[in-house]
C-alpha cells in the first residue's frame, strides 16, 4: 500500500506541477486511523497529505458534481467502485470526460471501519461488507494507472457470481415479517438524507425530498414517512447504484439500505437481464428504455 | 381561496335511480373551496348549461365541477360552456357518476351515493389545483411528402397536387411504378397493368405541382406536424438528369450484364440502365456495385460514348433538406421468401417459382416475350400447380395472416394460362377461396367454369422431382385422400410482406408498426389512414396486404386528410403537455430517451453561478411535438417535468382527497 | 351413410376431449384443416381415417370414432404431420394421446401394433434392454404369424446379429423401479 | 475430446456394425467414448407410446449416469436420440420435470447433461475440416444419398439440422470425398417398427425410399438409424420380390462411410454383415484409389 | 360499535389509476353495458399509465389505501405508442420491491384493459375487491 501511497502523491504533484488539473481528489488521514476522508489537494506542497490505505472508503467520484460547472480540470483517484460511479455520472451528463484525470487504483477489498474502531490498530480487522462480493475491484476507465496490469486480469478471471443470499433469506420471510423486519429498520431513520448526499446514483440538481412545495413528503419523522423516502429512493437509484455501500456506511443509524438496493438488481437481473450499472457508458438504463418482450405478468 | 362550483347531473333517471344526487350536491357544500353546489336533471341540456353559466356569475365561480356521465362524452361541452361563461375551459373538471357509478352499481344507492360523493371530492380537490391553459397555434408549412412512388404514392401524390398544393415523391428506386409496373394485368378486369399505371406515371411526372426525387431515400424527420424537416438523401446517379436526353447508347453498349431485379432475375439488365422501358424518369442509372468502372477503374464505354455528356462518375450522394406540412407514406411491400419451404424445393428446384415471377412469364415485355415458359428448359408448361397461402396463414414458417390478394391473382394466373396454353391442365392447392371484392366472385367462377382450372381443397404437403416432373403430393381435404399431381411447373402464391426496412422508417418517422412490422392505423375503423402521430398519413400495402383498388382508394383518402390540413394557415395544439422547470432540471436527458415523440431535446441556458457565466444543460419540450403522455414526468426523478393538467400536484390531491 | 347428431355428440365427447387436450397440450380447435399433415403422412395410404380427419373429428366431439379408428395405431410417430402444420399442432402427439387412451378403455383395433410394444417394453422392464431375438418370436407366437421373418432368422443369427440368450444389465433392480415408480404415479403400463 | 457413449439395444444385436464402426471411427480420429456401464433401453420405440412419463424416464437414468460423470451422451442410433434429447429438453424446461423424473428414476438428473447425436458431433463439435484432413481413402467418384430418417431432425426443437433438407451427413459425405446427391426422400419415414408389425404396410414405404435413391443414380444410400438399416437392407430382398425391382442398394451406417475413407478395413467395420452386397461399392472405391495412384 | 362490527362493515377502498384511452375506455364500456362490479373502487384518470409515478402509489398507502390498481393499455396497443412498455418494466420492479418490505401481493396490481375490453374491467375489479375484502384493512405503511 506504501508503494501505492507514493505512486499517489507522485503523480498528484507531477500533475498539479504540469497544471493538467487544478485540483487532485484523492484520500488523506482523518482524526482516526481508521478514517480516511477525502482530500482536496490544489498545491504541489500538500500532495503528501495524500493516502492509500485499508479506510479509503468514500466514493470520489461523487465530488466531481461539485466541479460540474467550473472550467478547470480535475484528477481524481477511482477505485474500481468509484470508476463504476464516474460512468454512471458520465452517464447523466453530470459530468465530462474531457474535464476528469482518472487515476486508477487497484483494490484489495477494505476494511471494515467498525470493527477497526472496537478491534483496534493491531486487531486482525476483516473486510468491509461492501468489499466481500465486489464484482469489479479494479477501475473500468482511468487515464494513469497504479498497479501491475497483471493484477486487472487476475481479478477479471476470478469474478463470481453475485451473492444475493442476505436478500433471499428477506424473501423467504412472510409478508408480516418483512413489513416488521422494515418498519423496525427505518423506525430509526433520522432522516439526515448522509445516504443521499453520499451516493453517486443521487445526482439530483435538487433532490424531490427538499421540494417542500410540492408535498411529495411530509416533514413527520415517522415509520411510514421513512419508508416513503426510503422506497422512492430505492427506484430512483435503480438501475443506476453501482453497489459501492457508501450510503449504509454513512449511515448513522445502521440501516441496511443495501439490502433495498440488491433486490432491484436481482430484480432487474432476473427481469431484463444482465445489468451492471456503471460498466459500459453506452448501454441503456434499464427503466430508460425496454424490450416488446420484457416479462408479461400484467394480462 | 378559490371559489369551486358543483354540479351534480341526474341524466334523466340514469344516475338519479342509482344515486341520491341531491344529496351528493349537499355533501359536496362541505368541501373545502366549494362555493356553490347543486344538482339537476339535464346538466347537458341548454337549460342545465344556463344554469352553470348563471352560478358562475352570481357565485363569482373560478372552478367548475360537474359530475355527470364519462367526459370522453361530454368534457368538450362543458368546456364550451366555461368558455362561453367567460372562464377558462381548463379549469373544468368532471366526475363520472354515470358510466362509472350510477350505471354499475344499480342495486346499492347507499354505497353508490358515498362512492359518487368521494369521487365529486377528487374532482374539487384537483380542480382546486388546475390553471388556465390557452391553445396556441402554430402556422404550417404548404408543401407535402409522399415516401414511395408507387401506385399509392403517385395517386396520393396527383390527388393532392390537383388541389393545388405542392408535393414532393421521395422514391427509392431509379424509377416511380413501384409493383404495379411488374404486374402483367389487374383482375377483376385483366385490365394491362401497364397501361393503366403508364398514364399516371406520366401525369404525375408532368404536375407543376409535383416534384419527383427518385432513387432517393429518407434519412432524417424531425419537427412535427405542419411543420417536418426532412432530410433526403439523393443517391449518385452518375448521369446528369438534366442533361441526358435518354438516348439509351449508354446502355446499348454497356459491357456488363447484371440479372434484373424488375425482370425477378430470369433476364439480364446492364449496369448503366433502366429497369424497365416505361421507366420515369426514362434515365439511366449506374449500378456501382457492378459497373466494370467502380469495380476496376477500367471501362468507361459509357462516358465515352454518351453524345450529351451525361456521365459523369464523380457524382455523390447528396444531402438535401426541405420542409414539409404533412407526410403520407406509401412504402409499399416485399414478398415473403418462400424458401424456407424445405418442402417445396423453391431454390432448389427451378421450376419452382413465385407469383411475381409468373407476372414476368406472362408479360409480353418480360424475359419470354409473354410466351409462358418454364424456367429450367424453356418448354412450355403443361400441367402447371398454383399453390396459395404461401408464407399467408401459416403461424410456424409464415405469417398468420391473410395477404388478401393471392386468391385473385391466382385465379388470374390460372385463367392465363389456359388462355394462353390450349392444352393444359390448372391445377390449384388452396384452404379458402376469399372474394370480397366488386366483380371478385364472378371472376373466380369463371376461373372455374369456363377456363376448367381443378380446384383442390388442401395444402401442400411436398414437392419432388422424378423423372423430369415435379411430383406435387397433398390431400383433397373434400375427398379425404392422398393425391399426386405430376406437374411441369409450381407457382406459389407467395404472402406480402412488410418491407424489409419498415420498422426503421416507422421509428425514424415516430408512428408504429404491428408485430408483422406493418403501420399502425390511428384507429381500426374510424381512422384507418391516419397513424397515431398528427400529420403522417398511411396509403397502400405499408399499411397490410391490400390490391391495386385498395392501395388507391386510401392513397386518396390519405391525400383528402393532407389536404384539410394544408388548407390551413395555422393549427390549434392542446395546452396539456409538459413543461420544464429549469431550476430543477439537473440535465440528465432520461426524459429525452422515455420520449415517445422526440418532442424533448436538451439545451444549454446561460446562468450566472459564483459571479461567473455558465452554461448550463436543461431539458426543453417541442409544444408542437408534445402529445401530452407524462412519460417524461416520471422518468424524471427531481420532477423537474410537469405534465400540466395532470400535475403531481394535481394527482397527488386527487389521491389524498380520496383517502380522507 | 349415417347422420351425425351433433348436439348431443359434443356433450358426449366433452370430457373425454378435455382429457385428450389436457393430456397431449394440443388445443384440438386450432387445427383449420387445411390437410397438410395428411398429404405428407407416409402411413397415411394405410389408414382408415386420415390424420386431418382424426382432428376434425375431435373438433366436432365424435371422440369415440377417433378412438376406435386404425388411424391412430398406424401411426408411426414420424412427425412429419406436426413439423409441417402451419398452425403448430403436435397432430403426432395428439395420436400418442389417443392411443394410450384407446388403450385404456380395451380398444385395441391393430392388435399385433399393441402386441409389439407390450412385448418390448416386457423386455425392457426384465431384462433392462430389448432382446430383439425374443421380441420377434414372441411376436410371431402370440401374434399368430408363426412364419413371419424366419426366413431372416438363419442369417441374422450366423451375422451375429441376434444372440441367443437376453443380455440382462446387473443394475436391473433399477429399471424395474422406474417401472414400479411410474406405476405408482398411475402410469399406464 | 469425450463423450459418455451410449449404444443402445440395437447396436448391440441387430445394429452391431453400427456400434463397431462408430468406436473404430472415434478411436481414429482421438474422441473417447466412455461407455455408459449398465445403460439400459432408452424406451424406443415404444414407451411414448404407451405411458408418457416411462418414455421420459427410461432416458433419464442413462443420461443422469453421464451427468454424475460430468460428460454429454453421444448417441449414434437416431431414435435413442430422439427419445433422449426430448427428456433433456423437458426437463430443462422445467423444475418440476425436473424433480418428478429424478423421484421416478430415483438418482439426480438436471439436463446439464445433453443428449448429442453422433452424427451431430462429428459435424459440428469435430469439424468437417479436420474430418477432411483425416481422410485417406477419399469415396471418390462415390455417389451417396444421405437418408437421415425422422428422428435426427423432427420434431424440429429437438433436431439438429433442418428438418425439410438437412445437410449435416451430405456435407460429411463431400468431406470424405463422396458425392452427395440432392433426392426428395431424405426425411422420409421408412415405417419404422411397421416392417416388423405391419409387413405389408411397411414394404410399401421401404420402396419409396429405394426407388427415391434409384431414381437419382444412387450408388448407396447413407444412413444413421439402426431401424432405417434394418427396413432397407435386411428388407431390400422382400421388396425386390413385391415389386420385381432390382434395387441393389448397398446401404450404410455414414459411420462405415467414414470408416472406409479413414483407411479401415471393411471387416473391422463391420460391412461384411450387410445383407445386401457391398462388394460392387467397395470395388469400385478401390479401383478409382488405384487410378489415383497410377498416373 | 364493536371492534368485530367494524370489521363485519368494513368495505375496502381500492384506487385505479386508469389511462384514458384504454382502461378509462373500457370502464365507461363496463358502464354502458351496465356489468356490475362492487362499489369499492374509484378511478383516477390519467393519459397514460406511464404518467404513473410510483410515488402516488407509495402516497395512496400511506394515506391508508386498501389496494391500488395501475391499469392501462395491452403492450403494443399504447395511444403514446410506448408509454405502457415503460410501466411494464417500472412496476415489474415496483411489485416487487413492495412485496419486499411486506406489502400483500394482492394489494399492489397491475393490469392491460382495453377499451373493448369492459367485461375485463369487471372481472378485474370484481376479483380485486374480494381478494382485498379478504384479507381485511391494510395497515401497512400507514401514516397515522
Amino acid at each position: 500500500m506504501n508503494e501505492i501511497t507514493n505512486k499517489m502523491r507522485k503523480i498528484a504533484g507531477e500533475i498539479l506541477q504540469k497544471g493538467e488539473a487544478s485540483v487532485v481528489i484523492g484520500w488523506e488521514k482523518g482524526t482516526f486511523w481508521y478514517l480516511s476522508p477525502p482530500a482536496f489537494i490544489d498545491k504541489v506542497e500538500d500532495v503528501d497529505r495524500l493516502v492509500w490505505d485499508d479506510f479509503c472508503h468514500n466514493n470520489l467520484s461523487k465530488y466531481l458534481v461539485d466541479f460540474k460547472y467550473k472550467e478547470e480540470k480535475v484528477a481524481i483517484f477511482v477505485k474500481g467502485c468509484d470508476s463504476r460511479a464516474f460512468n454512471r455520472l458520465l452517464q447523466d451528463k453530470q459530468i465530462e470526460r474531457e474535464k476528469v484525470i482518472l487515476i486508477g487504483i487497484p483494490c484489495p477489498g477494505l476494511k471494515d471501519q467498525d470493527q477497526a474502531k472496537t478491534l483496534g490498530k493491531e486487531g486482525d480487522i476483516p473486510k468491509a461488507e461492501k468489499c466481500l462480493e465486489c464484482k469489479y475491484p479494479n477501475p473500468l476507465v482511468y487515464d494513469y494507472y497504479l498497479g501491475e496490469k497483471e493484477e486487472l486480469d487476475e481479478v477479471a478471471a476470478t469474478k463470481e457470481a453475485p451473492n444475493y443470499s442476505d436478500v433471499e433469506a428477506i424473501e423467504a420471510m412472510s409478508p408480516d415479517e418483512r413489513y416488521e423486519f422494515w418498519t423496525k429498520q427505518y423506525d430509526r431513520c433520522i432522516r439526515c438524507y448522509a445516504c443521499r448526499n453520499v451516493c453517486p446514483a443521487c445526482n439530483c440538481r435538487e433532490c424531490v425530498f427538499d421540494q417542500t412545495c410540492v408535498g411529495w413528503i411530509g416533514k413527520a419523522n415517522n415509520s411510514s414517512e421513512n419508508q416513503f423516502f426510503a422506497l422512492t429512493r430505492a427506484m430512483h437509484v435503480a438501475g443506476r447504484c453501482i453497489e459501492c455501500g457508501e450510503c449504509e456506511r454513512a449511515c448513522p443509524m445502521d440501516i441496511p439500505i443495501m439490502l433495498l438496493n440488491k433486490k432491484i438488481i436481482k430484480d432487474i437481473n432476473e427481469l431484463f437481464g444482465e445489468y451492471d450499472a456503471g460498466i459500459d457508458v453506452d448501454s441503456k438504463l434499464p427503466l430508460g428504455h425496454f424490450d416488446k418482450s420484457d416479462p408479461e405478468e400484467f394480462m | 381561496m378559490k371559489r369551486v362550483g358543483v354540479f351534480i347531473c341526474h341524466c334523466g333517471t340514469n344516475i338519479a335511480q342509482a344515486v341520491d344526487c341531491e344529496k351528493v350536491a349537499q355533501n359536496a357544500q362541505a368541501f373545502p373551496g366549494v362555493a356553490f353546489s347543486t344538482d339537476y336533471k339535464y346538466m347537458c341540456a341548454e337549460p342545465g348549461q344556463d344554469l352553470i353559466k348563471k352560478a358562475i356569475s352570481e357565485h363569482r365561480l373560478d372552478r367548475v365541477v360537474v359530475a355527470s356521465c364519462s367526459p370522453r362524452m361530454h368534457e368538450p361541452t362543458f368546456r364550451k360552456c366555461l368558455e362561453r361563461a367567460g372562464l377558462n375551459p381548463y379549469l373544468l373538471e368532471m366526475a363520472n357518476i354515470r358510466e362509472h357509478c350510477a350505471w354499475v352499481h344499480p342495486d346499492d344507492k347507499e354505497r353508490a351515493t358515498l362512492k359518487a360523493t368521494e369521487l365529486v371530492r377528487m374532482a374539487v380537490a384537483k380542480v382546486i389545483q388546475n390553471e388556465p391553459l390557452d391553445r396556441s397555434t402554430i402556422p404550417i408549412t404548404k408543401r407535402a411528402l409522399v415516401i414511395g412512388g408507387g401506385i399509392a404514392g403517385i395517386q396520393a401524390a396527383l390527388d393532392i397536387a390537383n388541389a393545388g398544393h405542392l408535393v414532393d415523391i421521395v422514391e427509392k428506386e431509379p424509377s416511380i411504378g413501384g409493383r404495379m409496373a411488374q404486374i402483367d394485368k389487374t383482375f377483376p378486369t385483366l385490365d394491362c397493368s401497364a397501361c393503366i399505371l403508364t398514364p399516371k406515371m406520366v401525369e404525375v411526372a408532368n404536375h407543376p405541382n409535383v416534384r419527383l426525387i427518385t432513387y432517393s431515400e429518407v434519412e432524417k424527420v424531425e419537427g412535427y406536424v405542419g411543420n417536418f424537416e426532412v432530410t433526403i438523401r439523393q443517391k449518385a446517379r452518375s448521369v446528369d438528369l438534366s442533361a441526358c436526353t435518354g438516348c439509351g447508347l449508354c446502355t446499348e453498349k454497356c459491357p456488363t450484364k447484371v440479372p434484373s431485379e424488375f425482370e425477378m432475375e430470369m433476364m439480364n439488365r446492364k449496369a448503366i440502365y433502366t429497369p424497365f422501358p416505361q421507366a420515369i424518369p426514362n434515365k439511366p442509372v449506374i449500378d456501382r456495385e457492378n459497373c466494370r468502372y467502380f469495380k476496376t477503374g477500367k471501362c468507361g464505354v459509357c462516358q465515352k460514348l454518351c453524345p450529351a455528356q451525361a456521365v459523369d462518375f464523380t457524382q455523390e450522394d447528396q444531402l438535401v433538406t426541405e420542409r414539409y406540412g404533412a407526410i403520407v407514406v406509401a412504402t409499399g411491400f416485399d414478398l415473403f421468401d418462400d424458401s424456407v419451404y424445405g418442402e417445396y424445393g423453391y431454390g432448389r428446384y427451378k421450376d419452382v417459382i413465385t407469383g411475381l415471377h409468373f407476372e414476368r412469364l406472362v408479360n409480353a415485355s418480360g424475359p419470354t416475350m409473354g410466351k409462358i415458359k418454364r424456367p429450367s428448359d424453356g418448354q412450355e408448361p403443361k400441367n402447371v400447380v398454383f399453390i396459395k397461402c404461401v408464407g399467408s396463414r401459416d403461424e410456424a414458417k409464415g405469417k398468420a395472416y391473410c395477404s388478401k390478394t393471392c386468391c385473385m391473382y391466382t385465379a388470374k394466373h390460372a385463367t392465363l394460362v389456359r388462355e394462353k396454353i390450349k392444352d393444359s391442365n390448372v391445377y390449384v392447392f388452396y384452404m379458402d377461396v376469399r372474394t370480397p371484392g366488386k366483380g371478385y366472385e364472378e371472376f373466380y367462377t369463371r376461373t372455374t367454369d369456363q377456363y376448367g382450372a381443378k380446384y383442390l381443397r388442401g395444402r401442400v404437403s411436398k414437392i419432388y422431382e422424378k423423372g423430369g416432373k415435379l411430383i406435387v403430393r397433398g390431400e383433397d381435404t373434400l375427398l379425404g385422400r392422398q393425391i399426386e399431381i405430376e406437374a411441369d411447373m409450381v407457382v406459389l402464391a407467395t404472402a406480402m410482406v412488410a418491407k424489409e426496412n419498415a420498422a426503421e422508417l416507422a421509428q425514424m418517422i415516430g408512428f408504429s408498426y404491428d408485430q408483422d412490422n406493418f403501420y399502425t392505423e390511428a384507429h381500426p375503423k374510424l381512422a384507418p389512414v391516419e397513424t397515431h402521430t398528427a400529420g403522417v398519413f398511411l396509403a397502400g400495402a405499408c399499411q397490410g396486404p391490400k390490391d391495386i383498388p385498395d392501395s388507391v382508394a386510401q392513397a386518396s383518402a390519405a391525400a383528402v386528410k393532407v389536404c384539410g390540413l394544408l388548407s390551413k394557415e395555422r393549427m390549434e395544439t392542446e395546452p396539456t403537455i409538459s413543461i420544464v422547470n429549469e431550476a430543477i432540471c439537473a440535465g440528465c436527458g432520461m426524459c429525452v430517451t422515455v420520449c415517445p415523440y422526440k418532442a424533448i431535446e436538451l439545451k444549454f441556458i446561460q446562468e450566472r453561478v459564483d459571479g461567473k457565466v455558465i452554461n448550463r444543460r436543461v431539458a426543453s419540450v417541442n409544444s408542437g411535438l408534445c402529445q401530452g403522455c407524462g412519460a417524461c414526468t416520471v422518468a424524471c426523478r427531481s420532477a423537474a417535468l410537469n405534465l400540466k393538467h395532470f400535475t403531481n400536484e394535481q394527482i397527488l390531491a386527487e389521491v389524498d382527497a380520496l383517502c380522507l | 351413410m349415417e347422420t351425425i347428431e351433433l348436439t348431443s355428440a359434443l356433450e358426449q365427447g366433452k370430457d373425454t376431449l378435455e382429457a385428450i387436450v389436457k393430456e397431449s397440450g394440443v388445443q384440438v380447435t386450432r387445427c383449420y384443416q387445411c390437410g397438410k399433415c395428411t398429404g405428407g403422412c407416409p402411413v397415411a395410404f394405410a389408414m382408415d381415417k386420415a390424420p386431418r380427419e382424426i382432428m376434425r373429428l375431435l373438433q366436432l366431439g365424435l371422440v369415440e370414432e377417433a378412438l376406435r379408428s386404425k388411424t391412430i395405431w398406424l401411426c408411426a410417430s414420424c412427425d412429419t404431420c406436426s413439423t409441417r402444420c402451419p398452425r403448430e399442432v403436435d397432430i403426432a402427439k395428439v395420436m400418442e394421446t389417443l392411443r394410450i387412451m384407446a388403450k385404456k378403455k380395451g380398444y385395441i383395433t391393430e392388435k399385433r401394433m399393441d402386441l409389439f410394444h407390450n412385448l418390448f417394453l416386457k423386455s425392457v422392464e426384465t431384462t433392462g434392454r430389448v432382446y430383439e431375438g425374443g421380441l420377434v418370436l414372441g411376436r410371431n407366437i402370440l401374434g399368430m404369424q408363426p412364419f413371419r421373418d424366419v426366413h431372416l432368422g438363419p442369417s441374422m443369427f450366423l451375422k451375429g446379429k441376434i444372440s441367443p440368450l437376453p443380455h440382462i444389465i446387473k443394475d436391473n433392480g433399477e429399471v424395474k423401479k422406474i417401472f414400479a415408480n411410474v406405476r405408482k404415479r398411475g402410469g399406464n403400463v | 475430446m469425450k463423450y459418455a457413449y451410449f449404444p443402445g439395444c440395437s447396436l448391440s444385436s441387430t445394429g452391431l456394425e453400427y456400434d463397431m464402426s462408430t468406436r473404430k471411427v472415434a478411436q481414429a480420429l482421438g474422441i473417447d467414448l466412455w461407455e455408459i456401464p449398465e445403460w439400459n433401453c432408452c424406451g424406443a420405440s415404444s414407451a411414448h407410446l404407451t405411458d408418457q412419463l416411462l418414455a421420459l424416464a427410461l432416458p433419464a437414468r442413462n443420461l443422469a449416469i453421464a451427468e454424475a460423470e460430468g460428460l454429454d451422451v453421444a448417441i449414434p442410433c437416431a431414435a435413442c436420440y430422439a427419445r433422449s434429447k426430448a427428456t433433456e429438453v423437458e426437463v430443462r424446461a422445467s423444475k418440476e420435470m425436473e424433480q418428478t423424473i429424478s423421484e421416478v428414476i430415483e438418482r439426480p438428473y438436471t439436463g446439464k447433461a445433453r443428449a448429442r447425436a453422433l452424427l451431430d458431433i462429428f459435424v459440428k463439435d469435430y469439424g468437417l475440416d479436420a474430418i477432411g484432413t483425416m481422410v485417406n481413402k477419399p469415396l471418390k467418384g462415390l455417389k451417396v444419398v444421405s437418408y437421415y430418417g425422422c428422428l435426427l431432425v423432427r420434431p424440429p426443437k429437438l433436431g439438429f439440422d433442418d428438418p425439410e433438407d438437412p445437410q449435416s451427413m451430405d456435407s460429411l459425405i463431400e468431406a470424405l470425398g463422396g458425392t452427395p446427391l440432392n433426392w426428395a426422400f431424405k426425411t422420409e419415414c421408412c415405417g419404422a417398427a411397421h416392417a416388423t408389425a405391419q409387413g405389408e404396410i411397411g414394404l410399401s414405404m421401404i420402396e419409396r425410399i429405394l426407388s427415391g435413391a434409384k431414381e437419382v443414380g444412387a450408388d448407396c444410400i447413407a444412413t444413421a438409424c439402426p431401424l432405417c438399416m434394418n427396413n432397407l437392407d435386411m428388407r431390400q430382398n422382400q421388396a425386390t420380390a413385391k415389386t420385381g425391382e432390382q434395387y441393389n442398394l448397398p446401404i450404410f451406417y455414414f459411420t462405415e462411410l467414414m470408416g472406409l475413407a479413414l483407411g479401415l478395413k471393411p471387416e473391422e467395420l463391420g460391412v461384411n454383415k450387410h445383407f445386401v452386397n457391398t462388394s460392387e461399392v467397395l470395388n469400385k472405391l478401390n479401383e478409382a484409389l488405384t487410378r489415383r495412384d497410377t498416373p | 360499535m364493536s371492534v368485530k362490527d367494524m370489521q363485519e362493515n368494513w368495505e375496502p377502498k381500492i384506487l385505479v389509476f386508469a389511462c384514458n384511452w384504454c382502461t378509462y375506455a373500457g370502464a365507461d364500456l363496463a358502464g354502458l353495458s351496465r356489468l356490475q362490479y362492487p362499489p369499492n373502487i374509484r378511478i383516477l384518470r390519467v393519459p397514460c399509465s406511464g404518467r404513473v409515478n410510483p410515488q402516488f402509489v407509495l402516497r395512496a398507502f400511506q394515506r391508508g389505501i386498501d389496494g391500488v390498481l395501475v391499469a392501462g393499455c395491452h403492450p403494443g396497443d399504447c395511444h403514446y405508442v410506448t408509454g405502457n412498455y415503460f410501466t411494464r418494466r417500472r412496476y415489474l420492479l415496483m411489485q416487487r420491491l413492495l412485496q419486499y418490505v411486506g406489502i400483500d401481493p394482492e394489494r399492489f396490481q397491475a393490469r392491460w384493459i382495453s377499451g373493448s375490453e369492459g367485461p375485463k374491467f369487471q372481472q378485474v375489479v370484481t376479483e380485486i375487491t374480494e381478494e382485498i375484502k379478504a384479507m381485511g384493512p391494510n395497515r401497512k405503511m400507514r401514516d397515522v
